[in-house]
């Protein structure tokens, strides 16, 4: 049951009670260490990225603020898909909120294998999300999501073995948003993510070398928010699946633009870092602009922002 | 975890909104701030800390960890440095300003099961000190040993030697208090039922331990790391050891010393 | 005779007596109207985008800040290549610093005759700048920085034709700056200026549609910076003919970073909104890092960010 | 262009950093706040204005341009209402932060040439006219109409009439001064040798105009556009006029009425 009235969405086969997702990667596994400020909002909770063994992560420093965005270069620590089906998936899944399961992969048959692990827990899974930015190691380390024919077998292959609704998450490098975006359609994908974060990097002056082990680091943050939006423009008007807008939301403002621009629902990341209660704001804030123009149903709000001067690119 | 188990099971932090209510500086580059919340801070132990902000602005993006001082319901103090832009931009704000915080965070130090507790701090390392006198003062004895690098200390010194009575203070160049550091002046003193706090720079946190083996038994550091989240989710502050990589900011920032792996 | 020691530098044909340029379309082209603080620093200016025609720019709003960017939308306004050679370039080049001429452009003849007119002025102008980043008009709107055929058959034209240095300023949406700047190098440019501005855009919440006339509209401005490091990152690793770090400077430690990375020179454009000084800021903060570390000369400062870790990226 | 002609070559601005010295709600939602700079401000005339940011906070990225009030050698004031993220975080600023100007920006209004010179302002907009007073007041007759939408306004127009002493007020629901609007008020004045200067929302610029035509000579309006650099360098805020497109921050902001397109 939604605590604000319209705002329930289905999502790619996912029934959110609020359309604010907490994104990937940043966000406590085990429900007992959230605020209760953000429980309200939360529509539904991604995982962090899970690969099928466990992972260390990167070494040395992994984050690195820059102006109103923040560098990060976590590397994909996670426990591995055993630990996750055990031990961080009915974690997740007790607080009642739908779980959307991200995975990272570098080979095709890494994929299969994780698919094969959480099938096991169907159940529990409100849709999988494939994060798409990661190396693919049979391309030299170019990522999947931008070389297309990587990402359409990856897509088409999940698809083949996933029992639920499958989303991607698709990357802000990717040659052309559009393109992408199409072939996850084409390929069985029932939503997109748009985006992940923006490939960037930081120098120590002092040391005279990259901030970064890796060197490059993912960008997120409100300084990204601009280019974000721009991707979401450009998804959604070329696929008729749902898109969920995510990357650099740090305000119920830059929610509702990501709504007006033909977003389903949103997914806020590094604004959790600053107010955990950011989803709540975001729902009060589209709940308030909703009954100012008389619009009863989230579903309507989605892609308003498209129907002027004569365009009409919202999807369907 | 270890940790876990030392101070039980973590309450999230939460997030509050403030005003500055004075921003005095102790010394040059030092600042010590009063903040008033509007609604009513959780208990906190010495060692947890709270990150701060300026409201509404996104730039700096995320707010600075500092060791809470002088904590109560409505108020939390907090003794900073300026070391770049972030503390540079905190130090500037006057008195009326709108704050962020978030707190409180990590687990603090574990309550002392020793009669005698040394704490050892490194310049600022002194800040998660000022409440322990207050916190356990009348059921141990307590010793504060501070280490600064020289005389360019010594209204900083002078500031902590008002607030903390038996305080201790060496400097390197001997030009404040007796000359050393603050560790060799603790090792001198160790008993092996002694309890030990520490915080400062890794160097010194890595070398207290070395140098105690004939010392106590509880050695506790507090470390720090480069934050962002504060409450477990991002996983920017991992630190490896002996049982596995933990979260500075949850299983952290206070560990026993044996269970850091110091050359990582 | 530069008033910093050691910053001179020969970036693809131009002396520059600081290694300090005034971006394109940012700055006033009548040198009357630049205030005193910023002269010290400045080590060429770059005019604003000339067309062949003149251009009457965007209607509507043109600027929108967002957080730590700012979006603009100005569409190109200026005077036309006729007016540029008879008053604006003559005014540039009477304030002693070296005028880069950038040019935009839709079609190859427009190219051409652009540069016919420049040419008649050759001596005035230290280097032209191709603004690789509108569209080209037979590539169905596709800006010329982003097809790739496109961008080889402009620089090898503007080559054939144009009697001075060749720049060309890339455009961030490359697909991949480094086969982008591979290709102008390739096809004869001097120097490469990477980048310009980031397509963004932004949604007028309240009216419930795009901000801008356009809808697109490119982001610069703090915000970027991580971004175009990692572009220059890339770019210096491909090429070896001189990069020009431009995107999001606005404070000294920025520019030391791109040199770090491997710029020969930076671009400062949205940074001198806040800061008219910034350019001789930038000069100090070089100097003193230089002298910190016995660097008596800007080009050993290049690229120095790149010796680490057994690394040497940096370009010849 | 007829507005350098009538306010003669252009200075460019300059960049001054400043502190905050008072900052004071004059009525709800508007603040009246001084400046003080570390270096002297260049010599204005009503209907500058200068670009007013808090110093190292890079979002808000942006200046925010205001008309100068009271500008002496090291101090200006500003009179300005909350209406977005900028104006609202800059009313928060505390006395003593430090900001940012650059100024003084465009040509502001000429000199007057007719013995009589109606000042006709739209709520805020009659922060231009503080100054004209001063500068003209002994060689002109000088006559203030301000504009406000109703008893909302009743504070702010008690504080604008303590400190300009001929003022007019009037409001569209008769509630404070004569009902009416300012427009109206100047019209049913106007003298064909008058000299009218207006500042306000852009339909009541145009206005004026239109109904003025019995009127006076010479009609001055100062128009508002998005500034990123205020300097002529962005062509951020070009205005269409009869002759030719102008930027607002250097040909502008006060322009010939007649030159206006406004329909554009
Ligand atoms: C648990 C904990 C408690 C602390 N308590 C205090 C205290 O009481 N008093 C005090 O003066 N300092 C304390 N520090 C250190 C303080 O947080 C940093 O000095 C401060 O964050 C630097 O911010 P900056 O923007 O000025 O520096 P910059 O170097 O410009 O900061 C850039 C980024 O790096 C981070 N960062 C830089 N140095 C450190 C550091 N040493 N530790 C963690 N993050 C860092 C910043 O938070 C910021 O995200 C504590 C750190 C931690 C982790
Ligand atoms: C020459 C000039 C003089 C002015 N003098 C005054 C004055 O004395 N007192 C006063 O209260 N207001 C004045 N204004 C209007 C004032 O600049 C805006 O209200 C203010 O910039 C709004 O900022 P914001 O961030 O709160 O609004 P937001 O809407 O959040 O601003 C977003 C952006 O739009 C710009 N913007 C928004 N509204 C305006 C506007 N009306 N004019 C120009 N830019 C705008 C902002 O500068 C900012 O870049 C003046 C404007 C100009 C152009
Ligand atoms: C610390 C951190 C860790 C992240 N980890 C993951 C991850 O494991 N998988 C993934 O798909 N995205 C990950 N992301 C990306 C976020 O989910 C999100 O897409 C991105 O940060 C942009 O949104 P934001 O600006 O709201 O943070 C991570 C982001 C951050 C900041
Ligand atoms: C208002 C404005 C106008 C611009 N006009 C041009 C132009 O005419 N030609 C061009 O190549 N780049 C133009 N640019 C891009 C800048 O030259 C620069 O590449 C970009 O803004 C990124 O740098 P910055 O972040 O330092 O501003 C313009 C940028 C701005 C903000
Ligand atoms: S700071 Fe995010 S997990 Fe510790
Ligand atoms: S604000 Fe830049 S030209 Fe006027």
């Amino acid at each position: 049951m939604s605590d604000f009235g319209g705002l329930q969405i289905d999502v790619g086969g996912v029934v959110l009670d609020s359309p604010v997702i907490i994104a990937s990667g940043v966000w406590p596994m085990d429900p007992s260490m959230w605020p209760e400020a953000s429980l309200k909002g939360i529509g539904a909770i991604c995982s962090k990225g899970t690969t099928l063994e466990p992972r260390e992560g990167n070494r040395g420093k992994r984050i690195c603020e820059t102006h109103c965005g923040l560098l990060n270069s976590i590397g994909l620590q996670n426990g591995g898909s055993v630990s996750f089906v055990q031990n961080d998936l009915p974690a997740l899944a007790s607080s009642g909120k739908p779980v959307i399961a991200n995975i990272a992969f570098e080979t095709l048959e890494e994929l299969r294998q994780i698919i094969e692990r959480l099938n096991s827990e169907r159940d529990l899974i409100g849709a999988l999300e494939m994060n798409v930015s990661c190396p693919n190691v049979s391309m030299g380390g170019m990522s999947w999501g931008v070389d297309m024919d990587s990402l359409e077998r990856a897509v088409t292959e999940a698809r083949c073995k996933w029992r639920g609704p499958l989303w991607v998450k698709l990357s802000p490098q990717a040659p052309s948003i559009a393109v992408a975006a199409r072939i996850c359609e084409a390929s069985g994908a029932q939503a997109i993510v748009v985006g992940n974060t923006w490939l960037g990097m930081a120098i120590d002056n002092d040391r005279e070398e990259p901030f970064f082990e890796r060197i490059f680091a993912g960008l997120s943050g409100p300084a990204i928010f601009p280019l974000s939006l721009r991707l979401i423009w450009e998804a959604v008007a070329s696929v008729n699946i749902p898109v969920v807008g995510c990357g650099g939301i740090c305000g119920p403002d830059e929610a509702l633009s990501m709504f007006l621009a033909g977003a389903s629902a949103v997914a806020v990341g590094t604004g959790l870092f600053l107010d955990s209660s950011l989803p709540v704001s975001i729902c009060f804030k589209l709940s308030r602009h909703m009954e100012n123009r008389a619009i009863a149903n989230i579903k309507d709000l989605v892609g308003r922002g498209r129907h002027f001067r004569g365009e009409t690119g919202v999807a369907g | 975890m270890m940790n876990q188990l030392l101070t039980g099971p973590h309450k999230p932090p939460i997030d509050l909104k403030g005003s500055l209510v004075f921003s005095e500086a102790v010394a040059s580059g030092c600042r010590y701030v009063r903040i008033k919340t509007d609604l009513t801070i959780p208990a906190s132990s010495p060692g947890q800390f709270f990150l701060l902000r300026e409201s509404r602005v996104s730039d700096p993006l995320l707010g600075r960890p500092f060791a809470s001082i002088n904590a109560s319901r409505n108020s939390v103090d907090f003794l900073f440095r300026v070391v770049g832009r972030g503390t540079e931009i905190l130090a500037s704000l006057p008195p009326g300003t709108r704050v962020d915080l978030r707190g409180p965070c990590g687990n603090g130090f574990p309550v002392p099961r020793s009669r005698r507790l040394i704490l050892v701090a490194g310049t600022l390392g002194i800040a998660p000190f000022f409440d322990a006198a207050l916190r356990y003062g009348s059921t141990q004895e307590i010793i504060t040993i501070l280490g600064v690098p020289g005389h360019e200390w010594r209204e900083f010194a002078g500031w902590c030697k008002e607030r903390i009575p038996d305080i201790r203070i060496v400097s390197d160049d001997g030009k404040i208090g007796n000359s050393g550091t603050a560790v060799e002046e603790a090792v001198s003193m160790f008993r092996s039922e002694d309890e030990v706090w520490a915080c400062g720079p890794i160097p010194m946190l890595k070398n207290i331990g070395i140098l105690h083996s004939a010392g106590c038994e509880r050695l506790f550091v507090s470390i720090e790391k480069r934050m962002a989240c504060g409450m477990g989710g991002c996983l920017g502050c991992s630190l490896q050891t002996c049982s596995g990589t933990v979260r500075a900011c949850v299983e952290g920032p206070v560990l026993e010393w044996k269970e850091v792996l110091w050359n990582e």
